[in-house]
């Protein structure tokens, strides 16, 4: 009676992992919010229990908001949150542990450099359609814009003083990787995304080209010292101000131990 | 052998054994209607213990229906109204709290088409044994080589039991299914057109298997074959339509019906089919 | 010969080559998919792979702990789902008058069920199991979650499957004197087992490949899980975890991707031939 | 008089739990409808129902819920993808069980149920990395109706073959050689004969297939391009209320939260409306004993 079966090995699931009731551990942390954010904090979790026996960190991903909420509901300790704090989310403590440079991309194919902001900005107003308005070949321009909400769009539309509502979009990405994938499939398609990820694709041989947004040369070193504007903070916030474990936590995540993880998910660590 | 027929009187609720005279079962009245439309009407029969018994006539004239109340297998058409009187063995088989399933157990059923299940030889053949709670091997194996014996299956699949069923010729399947409506010595053996699907050599030794049967259990035999009836049946039932409406115009033995049927219709009906 | 004739042996020759040109083009297709994710993520897959954690967010080491986890989810909701399925299929078919409404606003909730996109599906597991019952992000929470997502793919697989097993198997059993419920479980059930599966297969392949409803439910930890109530990240996560998050991840997206592929020929292969096992002790129709 | 009512206790108690799992499976879709209706009201009585429907633009941070340019995407892009992957998954199962050498056809079936185990993103990042381009070379910006259909396709084929080579198999093989018998072709016999007589499984192959299409998410939202508009023709972006769904959620607070949980709800409706038309288009043959 496969029925049964199914049933008995259910059961027997059941019995080979019971439920952790009271288990040995002293501290558990659950981490959740930006899925950018979540590779690295996962990674420094595993460096942070390695050290601390004992300690359990869960990392959840569910996107920056959800961070927020988490932390305020009391479901999670500390909350990763891939933008700048709202005036109304001054209630939470911020703890910035990296940033992430905004930079613009195009296909390696692509003749045009460098833009300048008003190119920019009549490219994504719907204004400049076509490459050879810029000195380009005769292509239709592909504009790759983010959704409503994600915070590179927030950067984005804050250096060019554009509205929402003002961006002629063709493409309407969500994640970096999926921009960098469309510039490097379509030769006349433009587009901005984090400078690590842009930087790292360049160096694989990804045919993108990036491109700065402003007057600065668009690197991540220029995002560390901090002469590239157009970045986001990457943060970790907790309802009040961090104790115990949780303070433990992220004043690891903010030390020099972990710059090679920061660097490793091409990020950039935030100046002390 | 022994334990299988204890589990089979297990099976079968005490009832007043009649006497030689009481019918086996006795029909007084009969309908059936399926929702508003009336199939067969104010049917009354008698059917002797150990008698071969045939309904013939045209097709659609209540035969299948009838048999359908002797096991109950009615209830599974929806709006299917069954009234009149009808007695097993002076139990009451309209009741509607009577308990269908120990019914069935006594009063077989052989369908037109032969329907094996999907499974093994053997398989097909434990199932109602199991079902009626033979647990033990032994026994079971008995009594499954005593009813393939029976029906002349043995001889031909012993050494392929495990086997499928499906891959049995037409004859075999319809011969593997009596034998399962063998296994819980069944009182009463119902056979709807049980040749019909089979070529005449299949169909014959079918049909010499029916003669065997008589000494086991009451036969009651759905044929459009007369000749067949006039040589397996002890008596005969001539379905008839009337105004839309399936009923018997003539009961009687063999030697009546064919020889000397009272009724016109009875008379034509059997000489165009004897001519 | 008459034009008549010419003319439908030429239909005849022209629907032929498109019963052959449909799975010629699906074949291909699939192909060049496969041969996509063969040629990226081939190369990262040795015994090590398989065996071991992950490290740096999944570029190097392995995908143990998602084999294991993907294994106890897709575990769980086979194992709420399946008998939920068969049941309601079983009511359907076998109880239900086929003109009541009850069976017909069954079917319907879960045709909608069926529609609705995995991220609700997500969405709502957090909210009900991690939430509302308590279970946080869990294997627990993932496979109940799971279960609500391939109940309808199961269900109406078994449904049309036990639609399909012959009256005469039913009638069959009945006559014998079987009680309804033995007929079921014992005759028709059995019968309808190779659909059932075919549905199972579809079932659990949807299941292992799920994302969205499990980021927010299962969760996203890769440790390896030593408890139901464990977070545990599956292949699905990671993959998606790996192309969408992880910068330099692809070729190990598309690695685990491969795993996942290769798991799933596995299993279905392994179902088919637990299908025909079945067929041969029965390899009848009829 | 049907055995439901039977007095037999262990078959009262099967009937019972047979009813239980019917309950139970209904249930499921009331909770889960339920809680996206709790999770929109605040959207729904901030901005009112109408507003969905009517509002130019999907602008959630400006207050402009317009849905209804998601709502024809997904329509379009669902039924597009219906319309390739239905017949050629029909086909699929008559090959399988008419055409195909049987080592072929349990090759072919076992290719299929890989396709279905398939994860999304991966048939995404296929599309996004080699479809959209070569659409893109076409006519820009290659993220299009068109790439979602084709990708949607592929991606609902299997579940459509499975089931309809399931419904298929299961006819009485007597109907086939009946065809036979009459001198009808192999093709005649094929669709002229078997699918018609098949035709309550591949009607749920449909619905079972409709479903997923409906639901599919993240590998449209690589490839359709997302861009909330009423398209003009198959090389235009579209957007489908699932992928607003994940597109947003992660960063979307309040009245945006709740706003996406109202494309939930129209997804809803939109299945169920689906399936009103499908039961009016082909009034299921259910069949029962007898």
């Amino acid at each position: 009676m496969p029925l049964r079966r199914t049933l008995v090995a259910a059961l027997t699931a059941a019995c080979l992992f019971p439920p952790l009731a009271g288990a040995a551990e002293t501290a558990k942390l659950t981490v959740t919010g930006a899925s950018t954010l979540a590779p690295l904090v996962s990674e420094i979790a595993h460096r942070f229990e390695n050290a601390n026996p004992g300690v359990r960190i869960d990392v959840q991903t569910g996107g920056s908001s959800r961070g927020v909420a988490d932390v305020r509901r009391g479901i999670a300790d500390i909350g990763m949150v891939s933008r700048v704090l709202k005036p109304d989310e001054d209630d939470l403590t911020v703890n910035i542990v990296a940033r992430d440079g905004v930079g613009m991309i195009v296909n390696t194919a692509n003749p045009v450099d460098p833009l300048s902001r008003d190119q920019v900005i009549g490219i994504y107003t719907g204004r400049i359609t076509n490459w050879s308005q810029i000195g380009g070949p005769d292509r239709p321009i592909t504009v790759v814009n983010k959704a409503e909400g994600r915070s590179t769009l927030d950067i984005f539309l804050e250096h060019v003083q554009l509205k929402p509502t003002d961006v002629k979009a063709h493409i309407v990405i969500g994640d970096n990787e999926q921009g960098v994938k469309v510039v490097a499939g379509n030769p006349w398609a433009i587009g901005y995304v984090s400078i690590g990820t842009a930087e790292y694709h360049a160096q694989a041989g990804t045919p993108v080209r990036l491109m700065a947004l402003g007057p600065v040369v668009a690197t991540t070193g220029n995002v560390a010292n901090g002469t590239y504007g157009a970045a986001r903070p990457l943060n970790l916030v907790t309802a009040k101000p961090p104790e115990g474990v949780a303070a433990r936590f992220i004043a690891y995540s903010q030390s020099p131990a972990v710059h090679d993880l920061i660097h490793d998910q091409y990020f950039v660590p935030a100046p002390r | 052998m022994t334990n299988l027929h204890a589990v089979a009187e297990l099976h079968r609720p005490p009832v007043d054994e009649p006497g030689p005279a009481v019918p086996l079962i006795r029909a007084r009245g009969v309908s059936v209607s399926y929702g508003a439309r009336r199939v067969l009407g104010d049917v009354s029969l008698d059917i002797a213990r150990g008698s071969v018994t045939a309904l013939i006539g045209p097709s659609g004239c209540g035969k299948t229906s009838f048999l359908g109340c002797l096991n109950r297998m009615v209830d599974l058409i929806p709006r299917c109204r069954v009234t009149g009187e009808l007695r097993l063995a002076g139990a009451d088989l309209l009741d509607p709290t009577l308990d269908v399933v120990a019914l069935r157990r006594r009063v077989g059923l052989i369908f037109q088409r032969p329907n094996p299940f999907p499974f093994s030889i053997r398989h097909n053949l434990d199932l109602p044994l199991r079902e009626a709670g033979v647990r033990r091997k032994e026994p079971r194996a008995a009594a499954i080589e005593r009813c393939l014996r029976a029906v002349g299956l043995w001889d031909e699949v012993h050494d392929r039991l495990d086997h499928a069923a499906g891959a049995l010729s037409g004859g075999q399947q319809q011969r593997l299914c009596i034998a399962r409506a063998l296994l819980l010595d069944p009182e009463v053996l119902l056979m709807d057109e049980p040749c019909s699907a089979l070529d005449p050599i299949s169909g014959a030794t079918v049909e010499a298997l029916i003669g065997s049967l008589k000494e086991r259990c009451t036969i009651v035999i759905v044929t459009h074959n007369l000749a067949q009836a006039r040589r397996v049946a002890d008596r005969c039932a001539l379905f008839w339509l009337r105004d839309g409406i399936g009923t018997i115009v003539e009961q009687g033995t063999v030697g009546q019906i064919f020889h000397a049927p009272k009724s016109e219709i009875t008379a034509a009906y059997v000489r165009g089919a004897v001519a | 010969m008459s034009i008549d004739a010419l003319r439908r042996r030429r239909t005849a020759r022209v629907v032929d080559a498109a019963v052959w040109g449909v799975p010629a083009i699906t074949v291909a297709a699939l192909a060049w998919l496969l041969a996509d994710v063969v040629w990226h993520g081939a190369g990262q897959i040795d015994l090590a792979f398989l065996t071991t954690a992950p490290r740096s967010a999944g570029r190097a080491g392995g995908i143990a702990p998602m084999l294991v986890s993907t294994a106890i989810v897709v575990a769980i909701a086979v194992a709420v789902a399946l008998p939920l399925a068969v049941g309601t299929a079983v009511l359907l078919v076998e109880v239900l008058p086929p003109s009541a409404s009850a069976g017909r606003w069954i079917r319907r909730s879960l045709d909608i069920l069926a529609g609705m996109p995995s991220i609700v599906f997500g969405l709502f597991g957090n909210l009900v199991f991690c939430t509302m019952l308590g279970m946080g992000f869990s294997l627990l929470s993932g496979g109940l979650t799971l279960a609500c997502m391939v109940l309808p793919i199961l269900m109406r697989a078994a449904e049309e499957s036990l639609r399909g097993v012959p009256d005469g198997c039913r009638r069959g059993a009945l006559a014998l004197g079987m009680p309804r419920h033995r007929a079921i479980t014992a005759v028709i059930l059995p019968c309808g087992m190779p659909g059932i599966i075919d549905g199972l297969t579809l079932g659990v392949g949807r299941a292992m490949a799920e994302t969205a409803a499990l980021v927010f439910t299962s969760g996203y930890v890769d440790r390896m899980p030593s408890a139901l109530t464990d977070s545990g990240r599956t292949l699905a996560v990671h993959v998606f975890d790996l192309s969408m998050n992880v910068t330099g991840g692809d070729r190990w997206a598309y690695a685990t991707a491969l795993v996942l592929i290769g798991l799933l020929l596995v299993t279905a292969g392994l179902l088919s031939l637990a299908s025909r096992f079945l067929q041969r002790k029965g390899a009848h129709k009829p | 008089m049907t055995s439901i009512s039977s007095r037999r206790p262990a078959e009262r108690l099967f009937v019972t739990g047979l009813g239980l799992c019917g309950a139970a499976a209904s249930l499921t879709i009331v909770a889960v409808i339920g809680v996206t209706t709790v999770e929109a009201t605040p959207a729904l009585s901030v901005a009112g129902p109408q507003a969905f429907l009517t509002d130019d633009g999907w602008f959630p941070l400006s207050g402009r819920f317009g849905l209804m340019p998601m709502i024809l995407g997904t329509v379009l892009v669902s039924l597009g993808g219906l319309a390739l992957a239905g017949p050629m998954g029909i086909v699929s199962a008559v090959f399988c069980n008419h055409y195909a050498p049987a080592a072929v056809a349990t090759a072919y079936r076992l290719l299929l149920k890989a396709l279905a185990g398939i994860p999304s993103v991966v048939y995404g990042l296929w599309g996004l990395v080699t479809l959209v381009p070569l659409i893109a070379a076409w006519a820009p910006p290659g993220a299009s109706l068109l790439a979602g259909i084709l990708v949607l396709a592929l991606m609902i084929l299997p579940t459509v073959a499975v089931v309809a080579d399931s419904a298929i198999q299961q006819l009485p093989p007597a109907l086939h050689r009946g065809g036979a018998a009459l001198g009808m072709r192999r093709h005649t016999i094929a669709f002229r004969v078997v699918v018609p007589a098949a035709r309550s499984g591949l009607a749920t192959a449909l619905v079972l297939a409709l479903g997923r299409a409906l639901g599919e998410t993240m590998a449209l939202l690589m490839v359709t391009g997302n861009l909330v508009q009423y398209p003009s023709s198959l090389f235009d972006p579209v957007r489908t209320l699932a992928a607003n769904i994940a597109l947003e959620m992660a960063y979307a607070q309040d009245i945006h939260r709740s706003a996406l949980f109202v494309s939930g709800l129209v997804l809803a409706l939109l299945v169920a409306a689906a399936l009103v038309v499908a039961e009016v288009l082909a009034p299921d043959g259910t069949r029962h004993v007898d």
